[in-house]
């Protein structure tokens, strides 16, 4: 009894996964078709390659009150535009770290790649992030400065 | 070795450049940009180490760059960005003619009697990239406090939290009069993503949320392209550091990929490229 | 005129004061219009430049809500922001910044009056003092201000031997901000200030702004212009340091999908999306348009409409530029232009 | 406090698609009382406002003599005006306004009155022309010229048919070569051509013209060479606003702020003005 009430006032993590068309999210879809079960706290946002996400989606999700955000695409060499994922990689490198440095800590914001038949690794991967992102708590440092956005008379 | 005035004169003369940009006197101890369009304009001239300006910046500017060869005088970490600019395909290499000279370093400020911050450990106080050398004058300073190492290792000690307040502080000064994107040789954008409204991804308010998110991307979009002229802090109103976020970066693609902009015209861009043996262990 | 004396110390304490009493206290430190925390702040700035900014942002911040809504799919509902109720006291305010909230007051009360700037104006107190401070960028007298005017200051401050400070009660506001705390203050020796105030050289006028007036009523469409501002890199950093400056944006801001604000942000004339319609078009597609934009509001917009300059010569944009674009020096020539 | 920047709430009771990328739409005030003291005059704009997404300017396209509803079309250019593209009947808008001069529709009484526009510049022109027709007794000669690039983009096309079944009204529609339709009735032809074909008398008349520029630039000299009067050839300039009143600083054009001094100038005026638009 003790634990399910525990539950129910759980913090629920939000997590957006910027995810590419041709294979993660094709994975997700599998992961779905397979009914292999994951946790529903992830938002999938779909785009067509990894090399399209633009580090200001991360800013903005993380910005807008995203808890975790995902980022997940290709298996290098699998690129549909070839090479779209190794470019988005060397991106990620240099971001990362600066997130890191900037006090957004790595443990909310996670890579991957997923492949169109890896529906099982998309629920583990989005599974480990929303696991790891409830045990370190909500994402309180943009709270503060979002709290000036609305008035209450 | 030529006298500077004489040679941008005569390359004047000889119409070997249309205009050359340079420097001239600002009150004592300080140098403004100019630009010398007829042999005459050439007497007002000169090199020393109060010319603090980046004048990279006006070959990003078409006004300037249009209408025949540019001359320009750089010293050596100017030229770093006119290479980072050639190996953007921003400018070709045939369309300027580089004036420099073996750097002296300047001052901090005007009547400053320390190097600025980026003279410290410059590597290109010998020009790397030029066609025609000349004398540059100045007496010698003495060198500044490492500032960047103390802030460096006072960040790296806090936890994530403490970082990000660091952070948001530091940029909450910010008035977003975006002083730092004009006066940067690398950010020249035709639109830049923080003018952008449909849709709005940088909040123009200069409100601690839009102030930390266009630092970010500022900073971002200079990674690994940013060859640490200071131009940016230079301009800032606010007094913001913005060179310690900047060589934060650097460092890190110097630690990342050995990469350093604005060394070799031949090297591809740091992340116009990529390597398929990149650091892939952060990847699930 | 009513004049008295006080200590630094006792100024500071009185600042710290005033700071307990729940007031905004901004300390000329020589750098800076520092936001004063109790008895920490030094007030320097006699001999000292001009702050890197203007204190404006206390009647017309860089940034302030004009309103907040929350919607749902239909109705719309708005909440006004509450604005003032604090006193803003700026304690060491150079002549040439005490000026600044006079001068914009006629703008934001031309017809339509603009109580966000209004509240704050009457509630802010400004504390100003002598300046011995000239450099090349300083043209204070060229537009009607000294380095010893008590122009736009309800308090006057001159620094005495000893660290003392003689005080002139200008306005009713100043005396009775000062009213409470007579403990602080000593009786004044005018003869001493006048005496201070007399042995600060009044720096000579650089250019005379009628004459430059009258060129600009004349040459909108001329050649200068296009060699004047070749350098500039449209940073504005003028428009944001400059206490006069009063240009500004309005955007909204989305909090979630149902809630929001809308903002009022300082913008400056040297951007280049300043006047670009939606259609594209922009009237000052240019550089040097826009440059022309800013010495004409200043020097002629500005004195045909409310009969003052829109610059008080206290040289800070021209100290800040990094392209060393020197407004002083370039009315200078204007002026020159006119013999 | 009172706040100037405070806009009005009002519903949008219709939308009118007009061309494909222009609309008109029906605002009624939410709050009675104000909607029973608003006021305001032929040619004056005001700030609409999306909330979430901004504010944008443009003309009341109503007349003051039709209070029931406040009109206003505007074309798609950017942000805000693509959000109220996408906005629904029974939605909420801001109001603010109403701001800047006005036509002198009390001077043009006992004048004839031509009025000319070409594509969404019609929108301003309208409220003049639905102002001048309520008051149709007080006034001499009505032309209406009017031009759009395509059949497709001309607006108000039932207000364009109603125009031309009045007897007391000239109304001439046209349409650039190229952008007519088979069944298309109307003149063919760019509108300074249609102007200087449809023997207008310059005498005692005022000229009202609104619409792209290029189309105000190559019209006026014919209203020149007509001989019309420098002083009772009307129109209206537009800038980019944010207040609407006089602070912002942005839409001035020397010393003229478009705001507060126009958006209605004479041709007069508007030489005198430093080019700057």
């Amino acid at each position: 009894m003790q634990t399910e009430k525990k539950t129910v006032n759980q913090f629920e993590p939000k997590v957006i996964a910027f995810v590419c068309n041709w294979c993660t999210y094709t994975g997700a879809d599998l992961a779905g078709t397979s009914r292999i079960k994951y946790q529903p706290n992830v938002k999938l946002i779909k785009l067509p390659c990894t090399g399209r996400i633009d580090p200001v989606f991360i800013i903005k999700a993380f910005e807008k009150g995203a808890d975790g955000v995902l980022v997940s695409g290709c298996h290098p060499g699998d690129c549909h535009y070839n090479a779209g994922n190794y470019h988005a990689r060397r991106r990620w490198i240099m971001f990362r770290k600066m997130l890191e440095t900037m006090g957004i800590d790595s443990n909310r914001l996670h890579f991957s790649w997923v492949s169109a038949s890896e529906g099982k690794k998309f629920t583990e991967v989005v599974n480990d992030l929303i696991n790891k992102v409830r045990a370190a708590g909500p994402f309180k440092s943009y709270e503060k400065i979002n709290k000036e956005y609305v008035i209450n008379d | 070795m030529t006298e500077l005035k004489n040679l941008v004169k005569s390359l004047l003369e000889e119409g070997k450049v249309t205009k050359v940009i340079g420097y001239r006197m600002y009150g004592e101890n300080n140098t403004k940009p100019y630009i010398a369009v007829t042999p005459n304009d050439a007497e007002e001239m000169v090199l020393n180490t109060d010319c603090r300006n980046n004048l990279s910046v006006y070959l990003t500017k078409k006004e300037i760059i249009n209408g025949g060869k540019t001359g320009i005088v750089a010293k050596g970490c100017d030229i770093r960005n006119i290479i980072a600019l050639i190996q953007e395909n921003r400018i070709k290499e045939e369309d300027i003619l580089i004036i420099s000279a073996e750097c002296k370093g300047v001052g901090a400020e005007k009547g400053s009697a320390v190097y600025a911050n980026k003279c410290v450990n410059c590597s290109v106080k010998t020009p790397h990239l030029y066609h025609e050398l000349v004398e540059m004058k100045g007496s010698e300073l003495s060198q500044p406090k490492d500032k960047y190492t103390e802030a460096k290792e006072k960040v790296l000690a806090m936890n994530s939290g403490e970082r990000f307040e660091y952070f948001s502080n530091m940029f909450s000064e910010c008035i977003k009069c975006y002083a730092c994107r004009q006066a940067c040789p690398m950010c020249y954008c035709e639109q830049c993503i923080a003018d952008m409204s449909i849709p709005r991804w940088i909040e123009s308010s200069a409100t601690d949320r839009g102030n930390l998110s266009w630092n970010m991307i500022r900073a971002f979009h200079l990674s690994g392209r940013c060859t640490g002229c200071n131009e940016c802090e230079r301009a800032c109103p606010a007094e913001i550091p913005l060179s310690f976020i900047n060589k934060l970066m650097y460092d890190t693609a110097k630690e990342e990929f050995n990469y350093e902009s604005g060394m070799n015209k031949e090297t591809p861009t740091l992340i116009g490229s990529y390597n398929t043996k990149d650091n892939d262990n952060f990847i699930q | 005129m009513e004049e008295k004396r006080i200590t630094k110390e006792n100024l500071i304490k009185l600042g710290s004061n005033w700071v307990n009493d729940g007031m905004n206290v901004y300390v000329n430190n020589g750098k800076k219009y520092t936001l004063m925390k109790l008895h920490e702040e030094d007030l320097k700035g006699f001999e000292e430049a001009p702050p890197l900014m203007s204190y404006k942002e206390i009647v017309f911040p860089k940034t302030e809500p004009i309103l907040y809504y929350k919607k749902s799919q239909k109705e719309v509902e708005i909440i006004e922001p509450k604005i003032g109720g604090v006193k803003n006291i700026v304690i060491g305010a150079k002549p040439c910044d005490a000026k600044s909230i006079s001068i914009m007051s006629k703008v934001f009360n031309w017809d339509y009056k603009d109580s966000f700037f209004n509240v704050r104006a009457e509630e802010s107190v400004i504390i100003g003092m002598a300046c011995k401070y000239n450099d090349e960028h300083c043209f204070c007298t060229s537009v009607g201000i000294s380095p010893v005017s008590t122009d736009g200051s309800d308090l006057f401050l001159i620094p005495l031997a000893n660290d003392n400070f003689g005080v002139r009660i200008i306005s009713d506001k100043g005396k009775e901000l000062i009213s409470k705390y007579e403990s602080y203050f000593t009786n004044g020796d005018s003869e001493e200030s006048e005496n201070v105030l007399s042995s600060i050289p009044i720096p000579e006028k650089k250019f005379n702004a009628e004459n430059v007036k009258s060129w600009l009523d004349k040459n909108f469409e001329s050649e200068f212009w296009n060699t004047t501002a070749e350098m500039c890199l449209g940073c504005s950093q003028c428009a944001f340091v400059c206490p006069v400056c009063h240009c500004f944006d309005i955007v909204d801001e989305d909090y979630s999908f149902t809630e929001g604000r809308r903002m009022k942000n300082w913008d400056a004339c040297q951007n280049g999306l300043f006047t670009k319609h939606a259609s594209g078009h922009n009237p000052r597609d240019k550089q040097p348009k826009r440059y022309r934009q800013r010495v004409s509001h200043k020097f002629k917009y500005y004195k045909d409409k409310f009969d003052e300059y829109l610059c008080t010569g206290c040289g800070r944009c021209s100290r800040g530029c990094p392209a060393g674009i020197d407004i002083g020096e370039i009315v200078e020539r204007i002026d020159k232009l006119t013999n | 406090m009172e706040n100037i920047y405070k806009p009005y709430l009002m519903e949008i009771a219709e939308i009118i698609p007009e061309t494909k990328d222009t609309a008109t739409f029906k605002l009624k005030f939410k709050d009675p009382e104000i909607a029973s003291v608003f006021n305001f005059k032929a040619g004056q704009f005001a700030e609409y406002s999306v909330f979430g997404e901004g504010e944008c300017t443009f003309c009341i396209a109503s007349s003051p003599t039709r209070m029931e509803y406040i009109e206003c079309s505007f074309k798609e250019a950017g942000k805000v005006t693509a959000a109220l593209n996408r906005m629904n009947v029974g939605e909420t808008i801001g109001f603010r306004g109403p701001y800047g001069n006005y036509f002198p529709v009390e001077e043009m009484k006992g004048s004839n009155v031509v009025f000319i526009s070409g594509g969404i510049g019609l929108a301003p022109v309208r409220c003049v022309i639905d102002n001048v027709l309520d008051l149709r007794d007080e006034f001499k000669d009505i032309t209406i010229i009017y031009g759009a690039r395509s059949v497709q983009d001309l607006v108000y096309k039932n207000l364009l048919d109603e125009w031309q079944k009045r007897s007391d009204v000239k109304t001439i529609v046209t349409v650039d070569p190229g952008g007519e339709t088979p069944d298309w009735k109307g003149e063919i032809g760019f509108v300074p051509t249609v102007v200087e074909k449809a023997s207008l008398k310059a005498e005692n008349t005022f000229a009202i013209i609104c619409g792209p520029p290029i189309m105000i630039k190559y019209t006026m000299p014919v209203l020149l060479k007509l001989g019309f009067e420098e002083s009772k050839i009307i129109t209206t300039l537009e800038n980019r606003m944010k207040c609407g009143f006089g602070k912002c600083g942005r839409c001035n054009i020397g010393n003229v702020y478009v705001c507060k001094d126009g958006p209605v100038f004479t041709y007069e005026q508007m030489k005198a003005l430093p080019e700057e638009y």
